[in-house]
């Protein structure tokens, strides 16, 4: 058996993962895979405690957050590309005016 | 054996997440989440999770980074020119945030309790099936479930409205 | 992994790993058995005979995009729909959960409504059609 | 989990695999026999009896042609994408029930690799998973017909995925679980007949459904009329433009294996998988029925092939979008309503 640890464990591990990228990355695209990856580190406790305690809730709050997570790629996929169409960059830091 | 496994999809899967650090182009680090999205689904078997194995299999990879791929590809975005960064602090404080973040993390992962999980008796219904997942969505989470539906109408019409160009009608 | 039904997942494993290696198998056997003698024509990408015009990596038209969105947000809706019509008929036969019928058929109508909407929104923004 | 039980799985997958790789070598010889037939011709009969061992000769032929990497090509990406399509197509098989349980070698033996909760919506997952391969060689070949065919390809296979999704949905809610072998078995001997000869097969049941399926299932696996992204006579060869020696047949083969997967699927779905009569007495025959079902399907598709032309782009992306995934949903709420009063 894999000790309840090693699971929370290793999904601290891909969140600090994401978390850097977030900070070290400045293509716009990257940091938004960087947020998918925290949210499955996320995913990986939920899954993990709902596992270990028997209660599928934690797997009812994974679903939620894969469709929170698609409709969240598709607008921001849509203003990464307006973005891009006025500024010709996918850097962050030009899209720093709050508007397209 | 079964912590065998575990401990090589694990490290499949903290290797994708770091190569998509290190990768410069896009796509590269995009295909390398592909690994971990499936390294993570291997787990949610493990866990006995199956549906939610499935679903994380047919919504990210098939789905959610297809759209990613699909994005960079029809872009074609020029290689990074060479800019003045603004923030290049930031890149500097990575590190010892990470490591900040990392010790909280095995901080409370050390103090957690190890419990076995539960047995589950022959015919019963087991937690994590898609009949478990199917009656709890219609019972507890009827309200979740409803309002993920408004959400993605909302997505779908707040993308349609951002990127149709001004021009055509 | 103790319990009896997780243990048939790992066929998968095994049918991976066996793909992978015939995979790898039949690009290494293309790049080493047949013979290989480039020349500076044979490499240029093919246009038909005539000499290559520009770059292929240019940026492609929006409808792609749009496409690939509207199937990431259906897709998650089908998805929904799946565990609710593996449950809905054995709902229907079993006495314990009676007094929940109509919220498990009106719930799920609900949810539909909200994905015709937004596809006859599409309709009518002109969405759907390729040709404009 | 014993070595024994191990052991079986390897064994199976070891040779339906075998099985796989020839049936797809004939494939492409049927196929071109079924042209002739149609079109009048004799198609290929000079290598060995009938032209049986035209296969052989084909491969042998795949094995020794040069190996192109276009100058300009991303070199890992463009080695990639044939494996990225080989290996999903290969990977659906192992929970589709070939047939019901026959005794060898003095043990039980059931005719499939596996069976679990989630097994159609592993065979979605795997299936959606397959895009990449064709994304990714159309981008990487830098090629203009390549990247438009890979562009047009992987459009069309994302949004027939969605009606062939929600058709499913309609058996789903007859049969109640996601496992093959719990479907075929409902559409079983042993559930009775309806007016005591009609075996209870989901076509009789889904007959909506069933047709959105087959039309969804030959543009998911680019066939005639379907078959835009390869469009000879505008895109040379589609998204492989720039594939040659064995890539090219992986490319090839991929597509063969996607036909049997979705043959397979719609027998398992709506013809009663590997029912009919007398298996209970000759377990041996339920095989024969399961690969019998599955030929008729894939001659049906040939012969759709050499018949029909070509639909416009535009005409394929209404069909997916304004004709089929708004049957499904309609065909979905009918049948939810029906079963709702009718129980």
């Amino acid at each position: 058996m894999v000790p309840l640890s090693w699971y929370l464990g290793l999904s601290a591990l891909l969140f600090t993962i994401g978390a850097m990228g977030v900070f070290i990355k400045r293509n716009t695209i990257t940091i938004f895979l960087c947020i998918e990856l925290m949210l499955n580190g996320v995913n990986l406790t939920l899954v993990a405690l709902s596992g270990f305690f028997g209660d599928v809730s934690g797997q009812l709050f994974v679903f939620m957050v894969i469709a929170v997570a698609a409709a969240e790629a598709a607008v921001g996929l849509a203003i990464i590309i307006s973005i891009f169409r006025n500024r010709e960059s996918l850097n962050v830091d030009d899209a720093d005016t709050l508007k397209l | 054996m079964e912590k065998a496994l575990f401990i090589i999809i694990a490290v499949i899967a903290v290797a994708a997440a770091l190569n998509v650090l290190i990768q410069r182009n896009p796509l590269y680090s995009a295909l390398s989440l592909i690994g971990t999205m499936a390294a993570l689904s291997v787990l949610y078997v493990m866990l006995r999770a199956q549906f939610i194995a499935a679903v994380q299999i047919v919504v990210y990879a098939g789905a959610i980074l297809v759209l990613f791929i699909f994005v960079i590809m029809l872009l074609n975005a020029p290689k990074q020119q060479l800019q003045i960064d603004k923030q290049k602090g930031l890149r500097y404080l990575a590190i010892p945030l990470a490591g900040l973040l990392l010790a909280e993390a095995f901080y409370v992962v050390w103090r957690v309790q190890d419990i076995a999980m539960p047995v589950v008796k022959e015919g019963e219904e087991a937690v994590g099936t898609t009949w478990s997942v199917g009656v709890a969505l219609f019972t507890h989470y009827l309200l979740p479930f409803q309002v993920a539906g408004v959400l993605l109408l909302m997505a779908l019409i707040g993308a349609v409205v951002l990127a149709r160009r001004e021009g055509d009608k | 992994m103790d319990q009896p039904g997780i243990t048939n997942y790992i066929p998968i494993l095994i049918i991976f790993a066996l793909a992978v290696v015939f995979a790898t198998a039949m690009i290494a056997m293309s790049r080493f058995m047949g013979r290989n003698r480039p020349t500076r024509e044979k490499l240029a990408p093919y246009e038909c005979g005539v000499e290559p015009v520009g770059t292929a990596r240019e940026r492609q038209s929006v409808k792609f995009y749009l496409v690939a969105i509207l199937f990431l947000l259906f897709d998650v809706e089908v998805v929904f729909l799946l565990p609710w019509a593996v449950v809905f008929r054995k709902v229907l036969t079993s006495p314990e959960y009676q007094h929940l019928k109509f919220v498990f058929y009106g719930g799920m109508m609900v949810f539909l409504f909200l994905l015709v909407v937004g596809l006859i929104y599409e309709w009518r923004k002109g969405i759907l059609d390729w040709n404009r | 989990m014993t070595t024994d039980q191990l052991l079986e799985w390897t064994i199976k997958i070891g040779v339906i695999f075998f099985i796989l790789l020839t049936t797809v070598a004939y494939l492409s010889y049927v196929e071109r026999r079924v042209a002739g037939w149609i079109q009048l011709r004799v198609g290929p009969n000079r290598v060995g009896p009938f032209g049986l061992l035209q296969p052989l000769a084909d491969g042998l032929k795949f094995i020794f042609k040069e190996d192109i990497i276009p100058r300009e090509a991303s070199k890992w990406l463009y080695l990639i994408a044939p494996a990225a399509a080989i290996i999903p197509a290969l990977m659906s098989f192992i929970v589709i029930p070939f047939g019901s349980s026959v005794t060898l070698f003095g043990r039980e033996i059931t005719l499939h690799v596996t069976r679990f909760d989630v097994a159609l919506l592993y065979i979605l997952g795997v299936g959606s998973v397959g895009v990449y391969g064709v994304m990714l060689a159309g981008w990487s070949s830098n090629n203009k017909y390549s990247l438009l065919g890979g562009l047009r390809s992987s459009a069309q296979m994302i949004s027939y995925e969605l009606s062939l999704g929600a058709s499913i949905v309609g058996v789903l809610l007859v049969a109640g679980s996601l496992d093959l072998v719990t479907i075929v078995e409902a559409q079983g001997a042993t559930s009775g007949y309806w007016l005591g000869f009609i075996p209870k097969w989901n076509i009789f049941l889904q007959p909506i459904g069933f047709i959105i399926f087959f039309l969804s299932a030959m543009a998911e696996t680019n066939r005639v009329p379907f078959d835009l992204p390869e469009a000879e006579a505008e895109l040379v060869a589609g998204y492989f433009t720039e594939y040659s020696s064995m890539k090219f047949a992986m490319f090839f083969m991929s597509e063969y294996f996607h036909l049997i997967t979705v043959t397979s699927m719609a027998t398992t779905l709506y013809f009663g998988g590997w029912n009919g009569p007398f298996i209970a007495e000759y377990p041996f025959l339920s095989l024969v029925y399961f690969v019998l079902k599955v030929f008729i399907f894939i001659f049906i598709f040939m012969w759709i092939r050499f018949t029909m032309p070509r639909f416009r782009y535009d005409q394929l992306m209404a069909l997916g979008w304004k004709v089929l995934l708004p049957a499904s949903i309609l065909n979905l709420i009918v049948t939810a309503t029906v079963i709702l009063f009718v129980n």
